[in-house]
C-alpha cells in the first residue's frame, strides 16, 4: 500500500464535486444520436476515462474492477429487461455503460474524499459569496457543521441506549422487539438530546 | 401545535437525534430484493421524525441524515454511502424521505393535540405515498425502465411499509401516554 | 440460594473483564464494590445469564444461567442504574402488571397484585401516571415493584442509587437491604450503602481480590485507592 | 466576583422551583446542598442565564444573566453531571478547541491552548482519542478542560461527581476545590465534598433555608432529613 496520496485525493472537494457533476452530465447527453447514427464508443470512452482516473487515484486499475464487480447485479438488472423487450443491443449497451459510469465516478469521489474534508468544504462553501443568500435565510455555516457533529455524536449514544434497553428487557424475561424497544429509546434519546442542548447553551453556542 | 419555523438549540439537538435514529435503523440490516432497493426500516424513522418533531423539523432531520450519508457515513441501506447512490435505483426513495417526513408531520401535527387518526393518515400519505411518488419515477429513470416496471419492482415494499405505518401509530400512541413531553417543541 | 462461581472468566473481544473467579455465596445481603471497569457489572450479569462465561461455570440455586436463561431470569430480578431503560409500559400500573403476563392470573388479580406492590412502597397514588414522567427515585421504586410481583428469589441491583439523591438513595437502600425478604446482590460505589451488607466482594482489574466482612473490605478498598492521591 | 440574588423566584408551568431567594456571596468555594427537587439546579442555572427568574434580579460580577446571557456565559463555565452530554466534537482535542471558536486565535494558537489545558490535568496523551471512548472520569476532566480554555471567572458545577467512582470523584473534587484559581459554585449530594467549601447554601422546598459554615449546615441537613427514617 502506498501512503502517498494522489492528486485526486488532494484536490479540493468543491472542485472535485464540480468536475464530477460535469463529467456525469457529459456522458449523460445522448451524443450517439446527435447526427442520427449510433456512436456507442462515446460512453465507452467515458468508461475508459473513469478507469484512467481510478488508476491515477490508486496507481492501479484494480480498484476500478473491484467497484465494477460491486455493480454486477445492477448491470444485469438494467440490461436483461431491456433485452427481453427487444431494445437494440447498441442502445442497451450505451445506456448501461452510462449508468455504470455515473455510479463509478460518484464512488470515486467518495473514495478519494475524507468526510472531514467534505464537512469543512461544505462549511466553507456556505461562507462563500454565491451561497450568502442561504446564510441570510438562516442557514448559518456554524449551525450546519454543528448539526453534523451532533448527529455523529448521537449515533454511538443511540447504540448505547439500544444496548441498555435490550439488556433491561431481557432481564425482565422479555424478547426485545422493535415496538417495545422504540418507546424507551425515544424517551432516553429525547432526554439526552434536551440535556445536550442545555450543555451547548452553557458553552455559549448559539444558533 | 402549529410551531414556528425558528430553530432553537433544543430543536437542533432533537433534529440531530432523529437523524441518528434513522441511521441506527439501518444497522439491523436490510432484505435485498435483487432490484437494488432493499426492504429497510428507514421509513419507520422517517415517519417517526415527522410524527414526533412535526413537518418542518422532521424534514430537517431527514435532510441531515441524507446529507451525512451522501458525504460518506455508511448509514444508507446495507451500510452503503456516498454520492454514487444518487445515480442508483434507490436515489428517489432517499430524496423522497425529506418531503415524506414533512408531509407526515404536517398532517400528524395539524390538530391541537395528539391524534391516532391524524398520525395514521400522516404516515400513510407522507411515509408511503410521497416517498413512492418520488422513489418510483427516479428508479425508472436511473434504471432506464418504464414506470410500470419500476412500480412492479416496488410493490414488494408495500406490506412492509404498511406494517411500519402501523408500528409508527402504536409507538406514537404509547409515547404519548408514557412521555407526552416528547411531542412538545 | 447458593451462588457458585467455579473458575469463571469472561472476555469481551479479547479483553478480560473477569479473570478466573471462584466463590460460593449464600448470604442474604451481598455487596459488590470496586473501581470503574473492575468487573462488578460483569459479575452481576453472569447471575441471570445477561453475560455468559467464556470459561468456567456459574450456578445460582442449582440453575446454570448459561444453559437455562429462562429459569435464571424467573428466579432473578435485575435492577439497573438508568431508570429510563427499565420501563416497558406507558403507565405505572401497566408496567407492574406487565410483569405478570403469562402468569395465568385473571385481569383483576393482576391489577390487585400490581397495586399491592405499589402500596408496599407507598406509591399507589402514582398508579395511573405516565411512567416516564416520574422522578428518578420514583422510577427506581417502580422498577423494584415491577420485579417484586414476579416473586423472584434473588434480586441483583447494579448501582441502583447512582442517579438518586440522599433521601431517595436511602429509600431504595432501605427497601433493598432492610425490607425485602429476598436474597440481594448489590453493586455500588456508595460505601456507606455497601456497609449494610452481610458480606462484600471487592473486584480490581477483573479479579476478585477480597471477600469478607464489610468494614474490613471497605477499609482495604479505601487504603488501596486513596493512598496515591 | 460578587453573586447577588435579590428576591428571586422561579416558577415552571405554575410550579415554584425557587421561592423568594435573596443572598450575596463572594466566597471562593460555594457549596449547594438540598434534596431532589429542592431548587439547587435552578439556582445554579440562574447564574449563567440557563434559567430566568420569574421575578427578582440576579447579578453576577455586575452582569445580569437575564439581560445579557452572552456576557454571563463568557464569564461562567458550567459543568453538568452527565459526562456524555457535554461532548460536542469527535476527538478530545477538537472538543477543547471548539470552545475557542470565534476567539480570533489562529489555528496553531487554538491547538496550543487546547493542548495546554489537557496538560494541566495530565490527559494530553488522550488528545487524539475519540471523546466518546473515554471513561466517565476522563470525560468530566475533558469537560473541565473545555471550559478552562475560555478563562471563565466563575465555574458552576451541578453534581459533577454523581456518576463517578471513588477515585474519579476525588480527582474531580481535587481539581475543582483544590487546584483551580476560579471561584466555584458546587452543587452536590456528596456531603464530604461539600464539607470542603468555604460556605454552604442549603435549599429545601424551593427555599434557601440556611447559609453558613459547612459543618453547621451539613449537621442541620442530616438532622432534618435522616430523623424520619
Ligand atoms: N459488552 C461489553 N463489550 C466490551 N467490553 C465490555 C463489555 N462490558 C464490559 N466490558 C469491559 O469489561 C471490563 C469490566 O466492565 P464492567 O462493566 O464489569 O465494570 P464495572 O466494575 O461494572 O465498572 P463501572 O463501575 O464503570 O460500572 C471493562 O473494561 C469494560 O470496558
Ligand atoms: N425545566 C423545568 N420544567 C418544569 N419543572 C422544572 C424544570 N426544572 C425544574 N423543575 C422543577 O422545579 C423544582 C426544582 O428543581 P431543581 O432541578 O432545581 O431541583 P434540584 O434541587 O436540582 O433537584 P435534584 O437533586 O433532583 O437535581 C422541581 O420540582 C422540578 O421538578
Ligand atoms: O439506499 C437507501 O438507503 C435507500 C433505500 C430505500 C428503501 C425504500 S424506502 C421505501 C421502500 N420501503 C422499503 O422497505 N424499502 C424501500
Ligand atoms: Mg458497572
Ligand atoms: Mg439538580
Amino acid at each position: 500500500m502506498r501512503s502517498k496520496e494522489s492528486i485526486l485525493h488532494r484536490l479540493s472537494p468543491g472542485l472535485k464535486l464540480l468536475a464530477l457533476i460535469s463529467l456525469i452530465a457529459a456522458i449523460s447527453i445522448d451524443v450517439p444520436f446527435i447526427d442520427g447514427t449510433l456512436k456507442p464508443w462515446i460512453p465507452a470512452f467515458g468508461l475508459a476515462l473513469t478507469a484512467g482516473l481510478y488508476a491515477l487515484a490508486f496507481s492501479s486499475v484494480g480498484k476500478f474492477f473491484e467497484q465494477l464487480w460491486n455493480l454486477k447485479l445492477l448491470i444485469l438488472l438494467v440490461t436483461i429487461p431491456q433485452l427481453l423487450f427487444g431494445t437494440p443491443l447498441p442502445t442497451v449497451l450505451g445506456s448501461t455503460v452510462r449508468l455504470t459510469d455515473a455510479m463509478l465516478l460518484a464512488t470515486l469521489f467518495s473514495l478519494t474524499t475524507k468526510t472531514q474534508a467534505l464537512l469543512d468544504s461544505i462549511e466553507g462553501a456556505l461562507r462563500s459569496k454565491p451561497l450568502r443568500p442561504l446564510v441570510r435565510l438562516g442557514l448559518k455555516p456554524e449551525t450546519v457543521s454543528l448539526a453534523f457533529a451532533m448527529t455523529m455524536n448521537a449515533i454511538p449514544m443511540i447504540m448505547k441506549f439500544v444496548g441498555q434497553i435490550k439488556e433491561a428487557q431481557s432481564a425482565r424475561g422479555l424478547k426485545p422487539t422493535p415496538v417495545r424497544m422504540t418507546i424507551p429509546l425515544l424517551v432516553a434519546s429525547l432526554k439526552y438530546s434536551d440535556e445536550f442542548a442545555e450543555a451547548l447553551t452553557a458553552r455559549g453556542v448559539e444558533v | 401545535m402549529a410551531a414556528s419555523n425558528k430553530i432553537t438549540l433544543r430543536d437542533l439537538s432533537r433534529i440531530a437525534i432523529f437523524a441518528a435514529i434513522i441511521a441506527a435503523l439501518t444497522f439491523p440490516g436490510a432484505i435485498p430484493l435483487g432490484t437494488g432497493v432493499p426492504i429497510t426500516l428507514q421509513t419507520l424513522g422517517v415517519m417517526l421524525a415527522g410524527v414526533v418533531l412535526g413537518g418542518f423539523r422532521g424534514a430537517l432531520a431527514v435532510a441531515l441524515y441524507v446529507v451525512l450519508g451522501l458525504i460518506g457515513l455508511p448509514i444508507f441501506a446495507e451500510h452503503s454511502s456516498g454520492f454514487g447512490v444518487l445515480a442508483g435505483p434507490s436515489a428517489g426513495f432517499l430524496l423522497g424521505f425529506i418531503p415524506g417526513a414533512f408531509v407526515t408531520g404536517l398532517i400528524a401535527h395539524s390538530g391541537s393535540k395528539f391524534s391516532v387518526v391524524r398520525t395514521l393518515i400522516g404516515s400513510l400519505v407522507g411515509g408511503i405515498a410521497v416517498v413512492y411518488a418520488i422513489g418510483i419515477p427516479v428508479m425508472a429513470g436511473n434504471l432506464q425502465v418504464d414506470l410500470a416496471t419500476a412500480t412492479g419492482y416496488s410493490t414488494p415494499f408495500l406490506p412492509g411499509d404498511l406494517i411500519k405505518v402501523a408500528l409508527t401509530v402504536v409507538i406514537a400512541f404509547g409515547l404519548n401516554r408514557a412521555y407526552p413531553k416528547a411531542f412538545k417543541n | 440460594m447458593l451462588i457458585e462461581l467455579d473458575a469463571v472468566s469472561v472476555a469481551f473481544e479479547g479483553k478480560t473483564a473477569l479473570d478466573n473467579v471462584s466463590i460460593k455465596l449464600d448470604q442474604q445481603r451481598i455487596g459488590v464494590i470496586g473501581l470503574n471497569g473492575s468487573g462488578k457489572s460483569t459479575f452481576a450479569r453472569l447471575l441471570n445469564g445477561l453475560v455468559q462465561p467464556t470459561s468456567g461455570t456459574v450456578t445460582v440455586g442449582g440453575v446454570n444461567p448459561a444453559n437455562d436463561a429462562k429459569a435464571a431470569r424467573r428466579q432473578t430480578g435485575f435492577i439497573f442504574s438508568n431508570p429510563d431503560v427499565q420501563i416497558i409500559m406507558p403507565t405505572v400500573i401497566e408496567d407492574v402488571a406487565f410483569s405478570l403476563r403469562g402468569s395465568g392470573l385473571s385481569k383483576d388479580e393482576v391489577q390487585a397484585k400490581a397495586l399491592a406492590a405499589l402500596q408496599r412502597f407507598n406509591i399507589q397514588h402514582l398508579a395511573n401516571q405516565a411512567a416516564h414522567s416520574l422522578s428518578s427515585g420514583q422510577k427506581q421504586l417502580l422498577a423494584i415493584c415491577a420485579i417484586l410481583v414476579t416473586e423472584p428469589k434473588l434480586i441483583v441491583a447494579d448501582e441502583p442509587t447512582a442517579l438518586l439523591d440522599l433521601v431517595n438513595s436511602r429509600r431504595i437502600a432501605q427497601a433493598l437491604l432492610g425490607e425485602l425478604p429476598q436474597q440481594i446482590v448489590l453493586v455500588t460505589h456508595d460505601l456507606e450503602l455497601a456497609a449494610g451488607c452481610d458480606v462484600i466482594l471487592r473486584f480490581a482489574d477483573a479479579k476478585l481480590v477480597q471477600v469478607g466482612e464489610p468494614s474490613a473490605v471497605i477499609a482495604a478498598h479505601l487504603a488501596e485507592n486513596l493512598s496515591a492521591s
